[in-house]
């Protein structure tokens, strides 16, 4: 296996205009677009011209002279980043002439510059030693004694990069970087001439800046003064593996690098479609918990939670694990056993563990952490568009004119697709924000919201009907559209709806707290800004609410026709990696993949005759049902892959409640993690590194995932649910996850035309790929919704029954944050926790001070489902009367706190809105001590018997 | 009560005019606070209205007032119009600099102030355009491109906004033309960009001038607001530098603007299309918008019969340094570098031999006298190996060493660059140090190392410093190396023109740099 | 107490001059001429209210001569250092000022009294060596007149 | 409506009767048979048989406990 490499380019491609121009370089005819450089059409005609400030991902700046060329009829010689081409331009890029002021500006570049390359870590992977190479420079005739630049120290504040001044050329990339491509502003060259230097914010060290970690600034550095400390430790990588991130809905592809078996860094790839070669810190540098000393690698059974584990072999495990599902459906019944899939493992995977349910357990009794996040997004975009899906790719948001986010918060949780589109909105694109939080996408440099409501947690519904209202009787909408593409009976039973003065921007006031007139001003902007592009997250979903907030944010596209093309559309952001794949593949109790009911006689007589078993015609239990069956005594038996309910889950108490009622619960992780402590079965996972597979991002695209080193455990996960269903006796013969998406093709509609060796060859897929889109779907419902007519959906406002009152005065909403990711399995064994150790609760100036809150004070948190403690952060980020708090450490615990209310139509926990009280206090709350004392019981593990 | 004249101009603060024209005030009379004349060696001059017309007497001290009513003053000058240095002048630009109060709208209206103004609104702005091409005005600023050409570039450009920008960084040192005006005659300027606004189609316009001009910043303030009506719909603001040279260059000058570091800009695109917060924008030099008045209110033939070859119109000269008569004198071009110097100027104020000039500040060439004959025209001092530049002449005596005024350039750039580009970063340090060898061989002290900044020190280099060649020859040899990277691979004119002073010191004067004198009169 | 002071001064000219971020350089005079220097409590406070990064006012602070981070003497005395004023004897009197002022080129004295600085060019070119004390211009320094400067810092 | 119990903790029944009539407030704006249509069709699709058959006994058991939408559709979900 080699090193895969990439072609930089030098400039950035030429805006399309349509227009080429032919002109000579070097004695050959090429024709390219007009506003292409010079640089770049060299490159894409093979002569690489030096150069050392250019880079295909940043603008042109000209700095470091290397790149000089002549042109016919023009006096000097012009810089070919700089220069586009023009009709009938005559350029030499290899002259005497160009050698020798190349070779001039390479000699003043070395006179101020370290001659270690031996030792240098960067030796054989650096830019300025190719250059020099490339233009010849054999002599320094300046000498070593003069004024230098060297001998700064170094900066090494950074857990995965350092800094090393005397190494930098001074070429401006990674400033450019942070500007251009990650949108921080962070870096900054300091002073002038021959002193200028890079500086992080005030000169300061890297991690106390404004630096987010994102690696562009190392990406970019063409030295070793910006550089993985693991290539410094490690040396420069050998080959390498070009895979999907399992961070996040973004679905960065990363080259993976290695040095034998040991991955040396991840490079974020340029040909990525949702990635264009940035990434974030997690992506980038968080990926140390693959080989963390935590990961299990044994299989472990144990027969009660309160005994330590038993270390076995995978045959005792899996044959153990078989037994006890059969076991317990012959004393229980058919329907007492279930299982959950995860949004982390791969579409083969999650495909898999519903197949063992339905095919192996004969039940649907399937669910998915998408219950917990995205499932108001399945429900309601199927019933008003025909598609559980978001409509638009990626690159999209750089087509629109206004963008309406809503409950999301990009910049932390999707923080590549953040930065694309705060280059859009440095463009010139207007913003409106909808969330009870001042997030950074509100105001942070060089970005502001045009508007922000900030509304109190739970009234979305009322927020988007308020618009809609504005929209109808201020008649902004659309009509050629929905006439044309609705209903347009159904849509005027809607506008009457959304038109009573109860629904108006003034009545809902008092409920969300947002003035009527910047109400007013936001729904006037996205109606007819032009394109208008909505983006929501959790903060939409995770509400008693929200199915209906799901379907009033479509409401309001069709509305304004904003659907259909480039530019405009709804869009999830999805939370984990392979959230949308995991619904795709079935993992709904109620669906099989590509979204079929199971009362679908037609699909449920594919699969059976695919799977040469009967199944089950009628739905299965939910996640929070499964928990309510197990406390009842009808279920007994779980099989959970790579989700930690316990954390993730509302309601803690009722969540460990349902698993100690269990007599078999099986956990498939990389880490003992909290659901784990309820666990009688531990299978040890694999992570993104050590298997094959494909996850499908929050643009429906469907991208390799590749091996890139042998599972530590011996096992991808696929082959040990494959080794459970045989047990089972399903004679399942997979030897590859080719071969299962081969099934899920010839079984999914939509996926029909997926295959590995399409995805190998194109990159990547979007569903729906089929005969009907050959290439795939990057924008949805161009020419007619999914399911028809787009269905309009009267979104009656349902106020949740949690509420504030004297006890619990302040309402909770939970998010997340930059450097963790979802429950913090990953990212708290990793340098991340650096940025972020511990969960806090921020609060409001105002309510700290009445509760005499000081920042930094131990404050418990307690809500009518429980208590715990952490520490305050005082900000003005939140509203008076709002508290907020991320859920990434177990120690914290934020879940014991939130309810087990849930949205009307899938029951999406209400995360987002808790009436809580905060106090000060001493220590950890009784829950905190007690779960802390049985986690540390239930990790004790007893060490494999050496007779096997 | 007497009607004096006194000028306010910073160079005549600078000698004392302030406690002069207090004293005439305390003497009851009423003191015209004016620009200057230009000519500093009767600075502070004090001119007495009469019915012949002002009679000047200069220099003036404060006790010296009686001398000075009573016509007995020893600095009697006469008519001041006809004293020698300002009758020779064909003042176009600065025919009013001097003479008016320069915030008076009343002055400025009577001395043929806003005609140009008013011709160029009741005209269609194409033609507007073309009297400034027909006038064959380049830019004053130092780079002499077609100052029409640069306006129908802007006026062509699709766009609503756009803005006119004036460059008033005058860092060059030997120039202060822009300052005298600007303090003597700011009205003009304003009218300048007024017309320029309306021949473009802008609304809004910045004069951007050097922190270091704080009288020009008032005057051009206070000018602004009074005459606002005058010039309204067009709206004008100055912004002030902060210290950083390389902000003359035009690019530099928008990001300063814009409020970012001053770094220059790749072009293109040119500002005329993408300048000003990324919007079409006439940036020209304070001399070039000054003379737009002129040009509307006499007509562009005026201004064009002036001048020699390409090079039209007046130039504001000035010549500085160690001259006996220094000022600003407006006079046509193609009048001989050696008519300026000996002529005008009067040679040097020491009294010693002129032995280099160096013209068009610090990026201009050295020329020594046997290169007097050479003819004020662009292209003449292109040819020559220089340029003219803002028209700065610095005159040194035979005291100087060249070789360390070769080592000031370099210094000047390194103090001065932005850092932006490589040849300019880090050559002009270069260039200080192989001076410094140079300077030392020439002494015969051995080759010292200068300080080394770094505190590695040489012992982690694998080539030490005594491997290099420090003989002067060896030395130049890479100085001049040194100068053609800068001059072709540097990204602005700092770095660019740098080797221009560097080269000409090197030629000219090769003797202070260690080398044999040439023979004389080996030009002839 | 300080920092709390430089954020008022921020917002006043903030309010005054408006949060554009071409009003950073107006801002960075206005904020220097009332404080007498830019610290890094002024880069945050500008950075904040121009909804620009940290970095992004301190490249800007350091690109520029004229703005100090920290304050410079009760006097300022700049010489200047230009050709112009060179051909008049410059140098040498740059040297005599240093010695007679007590403090070097591009130093404040330690008591804090005077801070002797480089200018280029002030455009008094025909009558140099010229200076410019606390905001007035000399021309044609010599001796008697960096006599007249000393006794003039000494208040 | 709101659960009232300090612990927080509704059974399975309570929870049960709470979805039920949380669905029908949700969709009671169409207005009598269609809402309850909608309701029956709604729970018909997801829930497992258990619990339609725990919640149609449940308004067996409690007629008061359900609100009349979402006893509407009850009474459908037990006819069919």
């Amino acid at each position: 296996m080699g090193f895969t490499r990439e072609t930089d380019h030098g400039t950035l491609p030429a805006l399309a205009t349509g227009a080429n121009v032919t002109l000579t370089i070097d004695g050959e005819h090429v024709t390219l677009p007009e506003g292409t450089s010079i640089m770049r059409a060299a490159s894409l005609t093979g002569t690489a011209i030096p150069k050392l400030c250019a880079s295909d991902n940043l603008e042109s700046f000209g700095s470091c002279r290397l790149c000089l060329v002549e042109v016919e009829g023009r006096n000097g010689y012009p810089a070919s980043c700089t220069t586009p081409i023009a009709e009938g331009m005559v350029v030499r890029t290899q002259t005497e002439r160009l050698k020798e002021l190349r070779r001039g500006v390479m000699e003043l570049y070395i006179s101020d510059h370290p001659l270690d390359c031996l030792t240098c870590a960067a030796n054989g992977d650096c830019e300025l030693q190719n250059q020099a190479g490339a233009v010849g420079l054999r002599d320094v005739r300046y000498g070593y004694d003069g004024a230098t630049n060297m001998g700064q120290p170094k900066d090494q504040s950074n857990p995965y990069f350092d800094f090393d001044p005397s190494k930098c050329i001074v070429c401006s990339r990674c400033v450019r970087a942070c500007d251009e491509v990650q949108g921080t502003f962070a870096l900054t060259i300091e002073g002038l001439g021959f002193g200028s230097k890079v500086a992080a914010s005030q000169d300061d060290a890297f991690l106390a800046s404004e630096c987010v970690s994102c690696g562009a600034c190392v990406q970019a550095c063409p030295t070793a003064s910006l550089i993985e400390k693991k290539v410094v430790e490690t040396g420069t990588p050998d080959r390498s593996v070009i895979t999907t991130c399992a961070y996040c809905g973004v679905g960065c592809t990363f080259r993976a690098e290695m040095r034998g078996e040991e991955l040396v860094r991840m490079v974020p790839w340029k040909d990525g479609k949702a990635n264009h070669g940035h990434s974030c810190v997690k992506g980038r540098f968080a990926w140390g918990y693959a080989q963390h000393k935590e990961r299990i690698l044994h299989p472990m059974i144990r027969t009660s939670i309160t005994e330590p584990w038993r270390e076995v072999s995978w045959d005792e495990a899996i044959v153990h694990t078989a037994s006890e599902f059969r076991r317990i459906q012959e004393k229980y019944g058919r329907l007492a056993v279930g299982g959950i899939t995860s949004s982390r493992c791969t579409n083969e995977e999650t495909f898999l563990v519903q197949k063992l349910v339905r095919q192996g357990f004969g039940n649907n009794n399937v669910d998915t952490c998408a219950r917990v996040c995205h499932s108001p997004t399945g429900y309601g975009l199927k019933t008003t568009f025909g598609t559980s899906a978001g409509t638009q790719d990626f690159d999209s948001v750089m087509q629109s004119d206004v963008i309406l986010v809503i409950g999301a918060n990009p910049t932390d949780a999707h923080p590549v697709f953040g930065s694309r589109m705060k280059q859009r909105l440095r463009q010139g694109a207007k913003l409106i924000v909808i969330d009870p939080r001042r997030t950074d996408l509100v105001r942070s440099p060089h970005v502001e919201a045009e508007h922000h409501l900030p509304l109190r947690p739970g009234t979305n519904v009322a927020m988007l009907t308020a618009m809609a209202h504005v929209i109808v009787t201020e008649e902004l909408y659309d009509e050629a559209f929905i006439r044309e593409r609705c209903d347009w009976d159904e849509f005027q039973d809607w506008a009457d709806f959304v038109s009573e003065a109860a629904r108006s921007p003034e009545a809902i006031e008092p409920l969300t707290g947002v003035r009527a007139e910047d109400v007013r001003g936001a729904a006037r902007l996205y109606a007819t800004g032009g394109n208008g592009a909505i983006y929501y997250g959790l903060g939409v979903t995770e509400h008693s609410q929200g199915s209906s907030t799901v379907m009033a944010i479509a409401n309001l596209a069709m509305a304004t026709g904003n659907i259909g093309r480039e530019g405009v559309g709804v869009n999830p952001l999805r939370g984990q990696n392979n959230v949308q794949g995991a619904c795709d593949m079935g993992s709904f109790p109620h669906e099989f993949s590509g979204y079929r009911h199971v009362s679908d006689d037609a699909t449920r007589a594919m699969f059976e005759a695919a799977w040469g078993v009967k199944l089950d015609h009628e739905p299965g239990l939910r996640i929070p049902n499964m928990l309510d069956a197990a406390t009842d005594g009808t279920f007994k038996a779980l099989f959970i892959q790579g989700e930690d309910i316990l954390q993730s889950d509302p309601n803690t108490h009722h969540v460990a409640a349902g698993l100690a009622a269990m007599e078999c619960v099986v956990v498939q992780d990389l880490f003992l993690n909290e659901t784990a402590n309820y666990a009688h079965v531990f299978l040890p996972g694999s992570t993104f590194l050590e298997k094959d597979g494909t996850f499908t991002n929050a643009e429906r695209r469907i991208q390799r995932v590749r091996k890139v080193m042998a599972p530590l455990n011996g096992q991808a996960d696929w082959e040990i649910v494959q080794l459970v269903a045989n047990a089972m006796g399903l004679g399942w013969s997979y030897s590859h996850p080719s071969e299962i998406m081969d099934e899920i093709a010839a079984l999914t509609p939509t996926f029909a035309g997926v295959h590995y060796d399409r995805l190998d060859a194109e990159g990547s897929l979007q569903w729906p790929a089929n005969d009907a889109a050959p290439g795939g779907t990057p924008t949805m419902h161009i020419d007619g919704f999914a399911r028809g007519k787009g269905k309009f959906i009267v979104t009656d406002y349902i106020p949740t029954d949690e509420k504030t009152g004297p006890r619990f005065p302040l309402l909770l909403t939970t998010g997340r944050i930059l450097s963790h990711y979802n429950v913090g399995a990953q990212t708290r064994r990793t340098a991340n926790t650096a940025w972020h150790p511990e969960d806090r609760l921020e609060i409001h100036p105002a309510d700290a001070e009445n509760r005499g809150i000081k920042d930094g004070d131990w404050v418990g948190l307690k809500s009518r489902a429980g208590e715990t403690t952490l520490r305050a952060q005082i900000t003005e980020r939140v509203a008076p009367g709002v508290v907020y708090t991320t859920f990434h450490h177990p120690d914290t615990q934020a879940n014991v706190i939130t309810t087990d209310y849930s949205d009307w139509a899938t029951n999406c926990p209400e995360y987002k809105v808790t009436a809580v009280q905060v106090g000060l206090s001493n220590g950890p709350s009784d829950w905190q001590e007690d779960y802390a004392d049985h986690a540390r019981q239930s990790r004790r593990i007893a060490p494999l018997e050496a007779a096997e | 009560m007497k009607r004096v004249f006194i000028s306010c101009d910073m160079a005549s603060v600078a000698l004392g005019a302030d406690a002069v024209a207090r004293a005439f005030v305390g003497a009851g009379c009423e003191v015209v606070r004016t620009g200057s004349r230009g000519l500093f060696s009767i600075e502070p001059l004090v001119e007495i209205e009469t019915e012949a017309g002002r009679i000047g007497y200069g220099p003036v001290a404060p006790c010296e007032v009686e001398a000075v009513l009573d016509g007995t003053h020893r600095n009697y000058i006469g008519a001041v119009d006809e004293h020698r240095f300002f009758a020779a002048q064909k003042r176009f630009t600065f025919a009013r600099c001097g003479i008016v109060d320069p915030l008076s709208l009343a002055d400025y209206a009577a001395h043929r102030g806003w005609i140009g103004l008013d011709t160029a609104r009741a005209a269609e702005p194409q033609a507007v355009v073309d009297a400034i091409r027909a006038s064959g005005l380049r830019g004053r600023g130092g780079a002499g491109f077609p100052t029409g050409i640069k306006w129908q570039t802007v006026l062509d450009a699709p766009c609503r906004t756009k803005y006119i920008v004036c460059n008033a960084d005058e860092g060059d040192s030997g120039t202060f033309a822009d300052r005298m005006l600007m303090e003597g005659d700011p009205f003009c300027l304003i009218e300048g960009m007024a017309i320029a606004a309306h021949a473009v189609g802008a609304s809004r316009g910045f004069i951007y001038i050097r922190s270091e001009y704080p009288f020009g910043i008032d005057a051009m303030r206070a000018a602004i607001e009074l005459s606002a009506d005058r010039v309204a719909p067009f709206e004008l603001e100055v912004r002030v530098g902060a210290g950083a040279y390389v902000c003359g260059e035009e690019t530099a000058l928008l990001d300063s603007i814009e409020g970012r570091r001053g770094q220059v800009r790749a072009k293109p695109p040119l500002p005329a299309l993408a300048g000003l917060f990324g919007k079409p924008t006439v940036i020209n030099n304070v001399l070039s918008l000054a003379a737009v008045p002129f040009i509307l209110s006499e007509g562009a033939q005026a201004y064009a019969d002036v001048g020699f070859g390409r090079s039209r119109g007046t130039m504001p000269v000035q010549l500085a340094g160690n001259v006996k008569h220094g000022g600003l004198f407006e006079v046509g071009f193609g009048i001989t570098l050696g008519e300026l110097v000996n002529d005008i100027g009067g040679g040097t104020a020491s009294g010693r031999p002129v032995r280099a000039v160096q013209v068009g500040g610090p990026l201009g060439a050295y020329f020594p006298p046997s290169m007097f004959d050479l003819p004020f025209d662009y292209e003449a001092f292109t040819a020559a190996g220089g340029l003219i530049g803002h028209a700065g002449i610095t005159i040194f005596d035979d005291s100087v060493d060249m070789a360390q005024m070769a080592r000031f350039a370099m210094e000047f750039c390194a103090a001065e660059s932005c850092g932006k580009c490589t040849p300019c970063r880090i050559g002009s340090t270069r260039g200080v140090e192989i001076v410094d060898r140079i300077i030392a061989a020439r002494e015969s002290e051995p080759a010292r190392p200068t300080a080394n900044n770094g505190v590695l020190g040489k012992a982690l280099y694998s080539r030490a410093p005594d491997r290099i060649d420090v003989s002067p020859s060896a030395q130049t040899t890479l100085l001049r190396d040194l100068c053609d990277t800068m001059k072709y691979g540097s990204l602005c004119a700092l770095g660019g023109f740098t080797p221009y002073p560097v080269l000409s010191a090197l030629d000219h004067f090769p003797e202070d740099f260690g080398a044999p004198a040439p023979a004389l009169e080996a030009a002839e | 107490m300080h920092a709390d002071n430089t954020k008022h001064v921020v917002e006043k000219w903030v309010e005054r001059l408006g949060t554009g971020r071409d009003q950073l350089l107006p801002l960075l005079h206005a904020v220097q001429d009332e404080i007498g220097f830019i610290d890094d409590a002024t880069v945050r406070a500008l950075a904040a209210s121009l909804n620009l990064s940290r970095a992004d006012v301190h490249g800007v602070v350091t690109f520029y001569h004229d703005f100090r981070r920290r304050p410079a003497g009760r006097h300022v005395v700049k010489l200047c250092r230009a050709e112009s004023c060179q051909a008049r004897g410059g140098a040498r009197i740059e040297a005599a000022a240093a010695r007679r002022l007590g403090v070097a080129m591009g130093a404040t004295r330690s008591d804090g009294q005077v801070s002797l600085e480089p200018v280029f060019c002030l455009g008094l070119c025909a009558i140099g060596p010229n200076a410019l004390v606390d905001g007035r211009p000399i021309a044609r320094v010599d001796e008697a007149a960096l006599e007249a400067i000393a006794q003039a810092v000494a208040a | 409506m709101a659960m009232e119990d300090e612990e927080g903790v509704m059974s399975t029944g309570e929870r049960l009767i709470y979805m039920a009539n949380q669905i029908a407030r949700n969709l009671a704006s169409e207005g009598g048979e269609r809402s309850a249509e909608m309701v029956a069709d709604h729970i018909r699709s997801f829930w497992d048989p258990s619990m339609r058959q725990r919640i149609v006994a449940l308004a067996a058991d409690r007629p008061n406990a359900l609100s009349p939408i979402a006893a509407a559709a009850v009474r459908r979900i037990a006819a069919a």
